[in-house]
């Protein structure tokens, strides 16, 4: 018992970026309107980035920005800051994830103007009358 | 290797991306031939660097940033990279120049814009190729995909949205997929690096993590190349794309996915965990791979568009190339490595046929080819060139990489992948033969030859296939064969 | 061994042949000189490298290898150089025929049927040089390729019909069996070469053995054993000269060709002799024979009935090969030549009527023979050969044959091969006696006969007469051969 | 097709919590991730270029190279909404606004553009068909603040190197600046301000500017990106160098992402008219 606890404990944040993540998976691939879809993938994508953020983070450890008193340098420790990596990393993530928001967005309002209808299936149909 | 031809094999085309993008607003007739003369620096250096590492049979290095891997981001460019990167300049240089026309009509004056994105999808393809880098070949994944996700809503009709947004979707989730394993990676290992990664992990071949992590990397990939049964967004895609653009995506992007496999499987994991640890996988992957080329060839049959024929065809031959890699022998891997770069060709070749085709006659239907043979000679020596190339008739290079794989197969004891890959063949028979007499059984009406610039591009690959189908020995041996020595020992 | 570049000059006549003819499609006389030229070219050329065989060289030359131990390469023996010699020096008067015959009917796409013809005589001689299976079957597949086009040449809805089935039993079974037996062959032994001695001795089990050498005879669907002999009959759409080209010469012989080479080459008579599956291969050949020869008898167009000859006329070679004894392989060998000089005779003959008279019935052909009386005469001596009567070469052959059957000791065999002698008596020989005895159904006062046409058949019956009298050379080849091959 | 994709979520979700089973505790500083690359970063950084905040100089210099591509990325994402949204169309129809009454006159089909009015005197402006009056004192206030908005987005991008902060932070402050006047005003006197082919160029510059400065290492010498070569140029120890090398760049991603802010905004929110938005 002491042992799950420990285990809840010392995971826990990883599994809620799971829950949300298949959260946004789901609503990916079983949602019918194409702006849910676009929510759910950015649902998506953010679960994903507090994956590695949670990845990067030390208990009692400060933002990783080295402190200096007058130009000098004592010596660091690293343990003192967080893993800067999984933030770099992350800010790319961000910048893709946002891109490919934007392109779907515009890419939603052109199929908006040719359907009049974000409902995939009615597109569907659509598509299926015309042939 | 102190040289520069690495940087410029990927930077030229970039900074002429941004080059085009100012000149753009400025002046739009100069943007064409800027593009061209960044992709013709692109395969020059990609020829130097193929011909440095088989001459001093080296691995090159260059460390972007002059940070020394892992704490910078490094190109590493072994045999299997040094052989696909010309291909892919080659490839993008000869569809810009064969499809100027198509971008011209396609287009009109967001002509200039579009070289952009040509450009910037290019650049992507030849960094995913090229990076050592686990995480940078995401981003560069993200690039090409973006950039192919907008190129092909350029299609401009409703369903090419709906196709460009389906493809979206998925793309996301399998670079999504990707990512997430690359951080299962390296929440476990603490490097990015793909050689740093592959020193450390064999001490933790057992991790769940580490299983899972490549379980989502593989599925991210196979998402992205389109693997049955996860090929759903491909045929539309491809098929209600501009032609100009479906010409470069459906011959470089699949097969670079396919690139990123072998890597990540032979390069980062390594053969003691893809096949030992795994063992029992490979088989089950190998078995999807056969239906990936079964399934494709039957579905390619029951097609009339033209297009979504090619579509198919492309889904049964990725099930070539993933079942070759996943047989785990030297046999199969050569075939999939080999079959990548004549695929690149053949796919490349058959679309620039069929593009010339649709530029005369503006339509896609299988019985619109009516004619063909006599309307246009040089277009459909090129598509029965190709044609026998996929069927895989010696000496084009379709038939050397097919005799790899069924070795390796039969080496593998994989007797079903033996017999899909034969069955594909004679599935391709039908199809080509089906294109092929519709073109040749009816009189020709009038004598209309694609332009030039379209005749000459298509000449060349064609006459590729068969070089290249003649030198396979040499390419294996010199090229392939060390990469596979490397990968499996 | 001698290693030669002559070789490639041979297939290049061939191969840069067509370039020349598209060039000059404008010019009909320049077209065709340039055919002639280089079928001419290219029987010198063959002649020259066969003073090398028969001072019992073997030229070599290997070009790129291809796979570990696989190369595309050359290896011209004693049969390659008589396969070569026969094809290339009938090559030469199909042409001539062609151009009379395209001549006199005024068919369309000439250009492309020239260049087709002479593509498909490239691949003939890659595959009668071809020093490995690889490169013999590569040209086999070039060779389908490139008789695809002749075969559809009026372009109609018949002979769409006829190359779909074509392709589909040609391609379908190089690729579907050759190509697997091929794989697992290199799979078990590491290379392709054909030795004379094979390469799968010790190498495979007796099982593997005879699956792959089933694979490897019905593969190899060129040789019409039944019942893959359906594309025969379909291919006689195509004109007249290709169905010669086709029959006597090139496609049929290439797949019997390749059987032998399958036997000897690849297999070994030592291997053959233990396996059960030679047993069903001679059974399909007897039976091809007889059946073949029946179903000849009702056909009334004279180009099916030569199609179904042809396919009992080819189950002979196979039958003697498959029989394992020497005489009887020599006489299958040596059956590839008379039955080539023999078959091309009445082929010239029937496009001859054609072209002459508009006959394709023999129904219809009572009494032709006093108005062609050179092309029936011609036919009724090339029947002769068929039938295997002296003096035509088609004796010799088929005497071999018996004499293999003989020292077998197998009395159905030797029944089945005077069976259908006879057989073929009853098929062929009333078609010239009606000629020239029965009175005509209609007047035949406009039939001239065309003289491009007739020469040719005379040739090639002059051919059959010499070899029958003067076979020595061909048979000294096929018993050096034949020496190597059981040593 | 839902209960397909619930069971496909279950099973994935599964799996993942699978592997976190093998996972080092949250907040563990001895996870191998920590242990591994990272703490190089942390204790070179100050050393090595002169930057003490560790995400600006892993992001812009250690691993830079991969920061030039999300650039791009960004780039491309303006292109690509540009080239599929927008539609150069030549009006049919103008409305102008006479300010101090309100009334608005309809020109349709004019031989000519109406000249003059374009460029904004005093009591008449141009206006869009969607167009709706908006509030005196959201206008002002928002003339007021951009400056300062403005500013401190200046201050985010140059200050990078010491605080968080940097060029993307940055530039997307300064992009919504723009934005914010667009919304104020309206999309067209946004547009007037900055027109579309200078943020067009501005797009374009930002990220030419980070790979132009990459590929100037290349010429002096160095590998790609080494910004370590400046010193070759500028008076200044290899080191610094490196610290001016990354303002270099975080300016160039500033002005990209400041660009390509607004072209997206504009873009998505007039669909390509670059008439009145949202």
């Amino acid at each position: 018992m002491e042992k799950i606890l420990d285990e809840v404990a010392t995971k826990y944040n990883y599994w809620i970026y799971i829950f949300i993540m298949m959260i946004g998976f789901y609503g990916m691939i079983g949602k019918n309107n194409l702006i849910k879809k676009l929510a759910a993938m950015n649902i998506f994508q953010t679960a994903i980035i507090l994956f590695y953020v949670s990845m990067g983070y030390k208990k009692n450890a400060t933002i990783p920005i080295i402190k200096t008193t007058h130009d000098v340098i004592t010596k660091i420790n690293p343990q003192e800051y967080m893993n800067p990596l999984p933030h770099v990393l992350m800010l790319t993530a961000i910048v893709v994830s946002v891109s490919t928001f934007g392109v779907a967005l515009a890419i939603a309002i052109k199929i908006y103007q040719h359907y009049n209808t974000l409902e995939e299936d009615e597109i569907l149909s659509n598509i299926k009358e015309k042939d | 290797m102190e040289t520069l031809y690495p940087a410029l094999t990927v930077i030229t085309p970039l900074i002429f991306a941004f080059v085009v993008g100012i000149v753009s607003w400025i002046n739009k007739k100069i943007c064409f031939w800027l593009a061209l003369l960044s992709l013709i620096v692109a395969f020059i250096s990609s020829l130097k660097i193929l011909f440095y590492i088989t001459t001093t049979s080296s691995i090159v290095q260059y460390k972007l940033g002059g940070w020394p891997p892992p704490i910078g981001i490094e190109y590493r460019i072994d045999w299997l990279n040094g052989l696909i990167l010309p291909i892919i300049s080659f490839v993008a240089l000869l569809n810009l120049i064969a499809s100027k026309r198509f971008m011209e009509k396609e287009f009109k004056e967001k002509e200039s814009f579009f070289y952009i994105l040509y450009l910037l999808f290019t650049t992507g393809l030849l960094g995913v190729v090229i990076t050592g880098d686990l995480f940078n070949l995401y981003v560069l994944l993200e690039i090409t995909s973006l950039t192919a996700y907008s190129m092909i809503a350029m299609g401009g009709t409703g369903r090419s949205y709906l196709a460009s947004l389906n493809y979206l979707f998925l793309g996301v989730i399998g670079a999504s997929f990707y990512l997430l394993g690359v951080g299962y990676v390296y929440i476990k290992t603490g490097s990015l690096n793909m050689v740093d990664v592959f020193r450390i992990l064999p001490h933790i071949y057992n991790s769940e993590t580490v299983l899972v992590g490549f379980i989502f990397c593989m599925v991210g990939v196979w998402i992205k190349m389109g693997l049955f049964p996860l090929h759903t967004w491909l045929p539309n895609a491809y098929t209600f794309s501009p032609i100009s653009v479906s010409r470069i995506i459906a011959p470089l992007m699949t097969k670079v996915m396919i690139y990123v496999m072998i890597r990540v499987m032979f390069s980062v994991f390594g053969r003691w965990y893809v096949l030992g640890r795994l063992y029992g996988v490979n088989e089950f992957v190998v078995l999807l791979a056969s239906c990936a080329i079964i399934v494709g060839g039957i579905l390619a049959l029951s097609q009339r568009d033209i297009r979504k024929v090619l579509c198919y065809i492309i889904v049964s031959e990725i099930g070539y190339m993933v079942g070759g890699a996943w047989l785990g022998n030297p046999n199969g891997l050569i075939g999939a490595i080999l079959h990548i770069l004549n695929d690149m060709l053949m796919t490349f070749c058959l679309f620039l046929a069929f593009g010339n085709v649709f530029y005369t006659r503006k339509k896609t239907k299988i019985e619109d080819l009516k004619g063909l043979f006599g309307e246009m000679p040089y277009t459909s020596a090129g598509l029965v060139l190709v044609g026998l190339s996929i069927i895989g008739i010696p000496p084009t290079c379709g038939f050397f990489s097919k005799w790899y794989l069924i070795l390796g197969a039969l080496q593998a004891k994989d007797h079903f992948f033996a017999v899909s890959l034969i069955l594909s063949s004679l599935i391709n028979v039908i199809l080509f033969f089906r294109f092929f007499e519709v073109g040749l059984f009816s009189k020709a009406s009038y004598k209309k030859e694609a332009p030039v610039s379209m005749i000459v591009p298509l000449f060349i690959v064609s006459l590729m296939l068969i070089v290249v189908g003649i030198c396979s020995g040499s390419i294996v041996n010199k090229i392939i064969n060390e990469f596979v020595l490397v990968a499996l020992g | 061994m001698i290693e030669s570049y002559k070789p490639i000059f041979v297939l290049l006549t061939s191969f840069l042949a067509p370039l020349f003819i598209i060039f000059s499609s404008n010019r009909p006389n320049l077209r065709e000189s340039f055919s002639i030229l280089a079928s001419v070219l290219k029987f010198l050329l063959v002649l020259n490298i066969s003073f090398y065989v028969f001072k019992g060289h073997i030229v070599y030359l290997k070009l790129v290898e291809i796979f570990p131990n696989v190369a595309l390469e050359f290896k011209i023996d004693e049969i390659g150089i008589i396969f070569a010699l026969v094809s290339s020096f009938l090559w030469i008067f199909t042409t001539l025929y062609s151009i009379g015959y395209m001549r006199g009917l005024k068919e369309e796409h000439q250009t492309r049927y020239f260049c087709f013809f002479a593509l498909a005589m490239f691949s003939t001689l890659g595959v009668a040089f071809a020093g490995n299976l690889l490169t013999l079957y590569m040209f086999y597949e070039l060779l389908s390729l490139s008789t695809y086009p002749l075969v559809v040449h009026h372009q109609d809805e018949k002979a769409r019909i006829s190359g779909r089935k074509y392709l589909i039993y040609i391609l379908g079974t190089s690729i579907g069996l050759v190509l697997p037996a091929m794989i697992i062959c290199y799979n078990l032994t590491g290379t392709l070469s054909f030795e004379p001695s094979g390469i799968l001795n010790n190498k495979v089990s007796l099982f593997m053995a005879n699956v792959l050498l089933l694979m490897f005879v019905f593969g190899f669907a060129k040789s019409a054993i039944m019942p893959l002999h359906a594309w025969l009959p379909a291919a006689m759409v195509a004109p007249t000269p290709v169905s010669a080209l086709l029959h006597a010469v090139a496609v049929v012989k290439v797949g019997v060709f390749s059987i032998i080479r399958i036997f000897t080459g690849i297999f070994g008579i030592k291997l053959l002799a233990q396996l059960n599956s030679t047993h069903i291969i001679t059974f399909f050949a007897a039976f091809t024979i007889i059946t073949a020869s029946l179903i000849a008898m009702s056909q009334d167009e004279l180009k099916r009935r030569l199609a179904f000859s042809t396919i009992s006329q080819l189950s002979y070679i196979i039958l003697g090969i498959s029989m394992l004894s020497p005489k009887a392989i020599a006489g299958g060998i040596l059956h590839i030549i008379m039955h080539a000089f023999g078959k091309i005779t009445l082929f010239f003959c029937a496009g001859s009527i054609m072209v002459g008279a508009g006959k394709k019935y023999i129904s219809e052909m009572d009494g032709l023979g006093r108005y062609m009386p050179y092309t029936m005469g011609l036919f009724f001596l090339g029947s002769l050969s068929i039938i295997g009567l002296p003096p035509m070469g088609g004796f010799i052959s088929k005497w071999y044959l018996l004499l293999g059957a003989v020292k077998i000791k197998s009395l159905v065999l030797m029944a089945v091969i005077l069976l259908s002698s006879f057989l073929n008596c009853v098929y062929f020989l009333p078609i010239a006696y009606n000629a020239f005895f029965k009175a005509p159904k209609e007047d035949f006062s406009y039939v001239k006969e065309n003289y491009l046409c007739v020469i040719p058949a005379l040739i090639a019956v002059i051919g059959s007469l010499v070899l029958f009298f003067y076979p020595d050379p061909f048979l000294n080849l096929i018993f050096e051969f034949l020496s190597k091959i059981k040593g | 097709m839902k209960a397909l994709a619930l069971v496909i979520t279950i099973l994935c979700g599964s799996l993942l919590i699978y592997a976190t089973v093998d996972f080092p505790a949250w907040g563990d500083p001895k996870s191998p991730a920590s242990l591994h690359v990272s703490p190089y970063y942390l204790i070179h950084s100050v050393e090595e270029t002169h930057v003490p905040n560790v995400v600006t100089s892993v992001l812009a210099d250690y691993r830079g190279f991969d920061t030039m591509f999300e650039t791009t990325v960004i780039f491309c994402a303006g292109i690509a909404c540009f080239l599929l949204l927008r539609k150069v169309k030549r009006k049919k129809e103008y409305f102008i606004r006479h300010i101090p009454t309100g009334v608005i006159i309809h020109i349709k089909e004019p031989s000519k553009p109406p000249s003059g009015i374009s460029k904004n005197i005093d009591e008449f402006e141009m206006i869009d068909p969607t167009w709706v009056p908006y509030d005196i004192i959201t206008k002002t206030i928002c003339k007021f603040l951009i400056p300062f908005i403005q500013l401190f987005a200046l201050y985010v991008i140059a200050h990078g190197d010491f605080s968080p902060g940097g060029g993307f932070q940055g530039g997307v402050i300064f992009g919504t600046t723009f934005i914010l006047l667009a919304i104020s005003f309206n999309l067209q006197s946004s547009l007037q301000k900055i027109k579309e082919k200078i943020i067009g160029i501005m797009c374009a510059l930002g990220v030419l500017i980070y790979s132009g400065i990459g590929a100037l290492m290349m010429l002096l010498g160095g590998h790609f990106l080494d910004y370590g070569r400046l010193s070759l140029i500028l008076p200044l120890d290899p080191v610094k160098a490196r610290a001016y090398g990354m303002l270099g760049v975080e300016i160039g991603v500033g002005i990209a992402v400041s660009g390509v802010m607004f072209l997206i905004y504009a873009n998505l929110a007039s669909s390509g008219t670059y008439e009145e938005g949202l």
